[in-house]
């Protein structure tokens, strides 16, 4: 659970399940080459960095709570990411896949919603967007 | 009394200033600074009322009371993932 | 889009993403340790491998046409796992999120409804029993 | 003429054999070959009526005439994932 600077490594984030565990359900958020019709090259993570950790690890903790026996991992990236680069990665390991996918899902909304995170589009010209 | 104010990605931009010490009257609420800072940077005044703030790095209302030493940050629209 | 006897390698299963895709959506079901109360050691997959193959095609030809702009790709392991062991994998790719869980979802459903593959659980006595 | 059938998982071990090959009379149907070997191995009676029939690795519903060299498969529940 936490913010990096640096890649992530989603075969290091694959981590073994639990031996009660039977699905698991990973979400990746890529940077994408368009913005609503808008050309992106790039995309700049800015983060209120101590506040985003707290916030990553409640919204973990509180989609196991409303999920029973989901464990829920997140990694957000911070810094400049070029176009394919992972942005972020949820991973959930649940005993059923109902759960598995369930809690991957609002895992991400919640961290949408809540996450201290800011990021600004950089188009082909270098100029930059925040997105609001 | 003194608070420390955090600006980020377009406040940041607006307030030409990641940071700052503030000096504000005992008793000023969360929202009572927001509108300090609104009348300053007149970038801010595009958004209709007060965004989220955190105090200490937790969400709080406006109609929390700042303390001493407090961390202040008024966060614009979030878009993490 | 394969059926494989040897260990599903998920790190490299996990491709690169087209440049247009914003999200990923990868899912593994996995050996669990017990099944209904009954404690399993291993789990033996049997395959009508030709037909398989086929289905397996189908299911993520026919998810990707419902869910336009996912690219789906399966992966099923047969032969004998021990708990813990990937035996399904599943990755969509997406331009954004709610396509790439839908997919993902979809295709995993699709699969346990069609193709033509068997599983044998083994007990911690040695004894095997059919889950149908 | 000759088809050739598949049996797996529960079937292979109810019918003892994992495949073999069947004379059966022009005309008979993915049904009536169902009859036949449900007749034949008591095990296969548990299920009511036919089980999804694959010919030539295609789902085919009972009614479809089977042919010269076909390959046949009656599929008990399947359980992949």
């Amino acid at each position: 659970m936490h913010l990096t600077h640096e890649p992530i490594d989603l075969a290091a984030f694959l981590g073994a399940a639990r031996p009660s565990d039977g699905a698991v359900c990973l979400f990746v958020g890529v940077v994408r080459n368009e913005s609503e019709g808008q050309e992106t090259v790039a995309i700049e993570y800015e983060a209120y960095e101590e506040m985003a950790e707290s916030e990553l690890a409640h919204v973990a903790a509180s989609v196991s709570q409303e999920w029973p026996g989901a464990l829920v991992r997140i990694c957000h990236r911070v810094g400049k990411l070029s176009v394919g680069e992972p942005s972020v990665a949820i991973l959930v390991t649940a005993p059923h896949r109902e759960t598995a996918f369930a809690a991957c899902r609002l895992a991400i909304e919640r961290l949408k919603e809540h996450a201290p995170i800011w990021k600004k589009e950089i188009r082909p010209d270098g100029t930059g967007q925040w997105v609001e | 009394m003194r608070v420390r104010v955090l600006y980020f990605a377009s406040f940041r931009d607006a307030a030409g200033r990641s940071e700052e010490d503030r000096e504000i009257p005992p008793g000023t609420r969360v929202c009572d600074l927001w509108d300090i800072l609104s009348g300053e940077f007149s970038a801010f005044s595009r958004f209709p009322g007060m965004p989220p703030a955190a105090v200490n790095r937790l969400y709080q209302s406006g109609d929390v009371p700042l303390e001493d030493g407090d961390e202040v940050a008024y966060l614009p629209p979030v878009a993490g993932g």
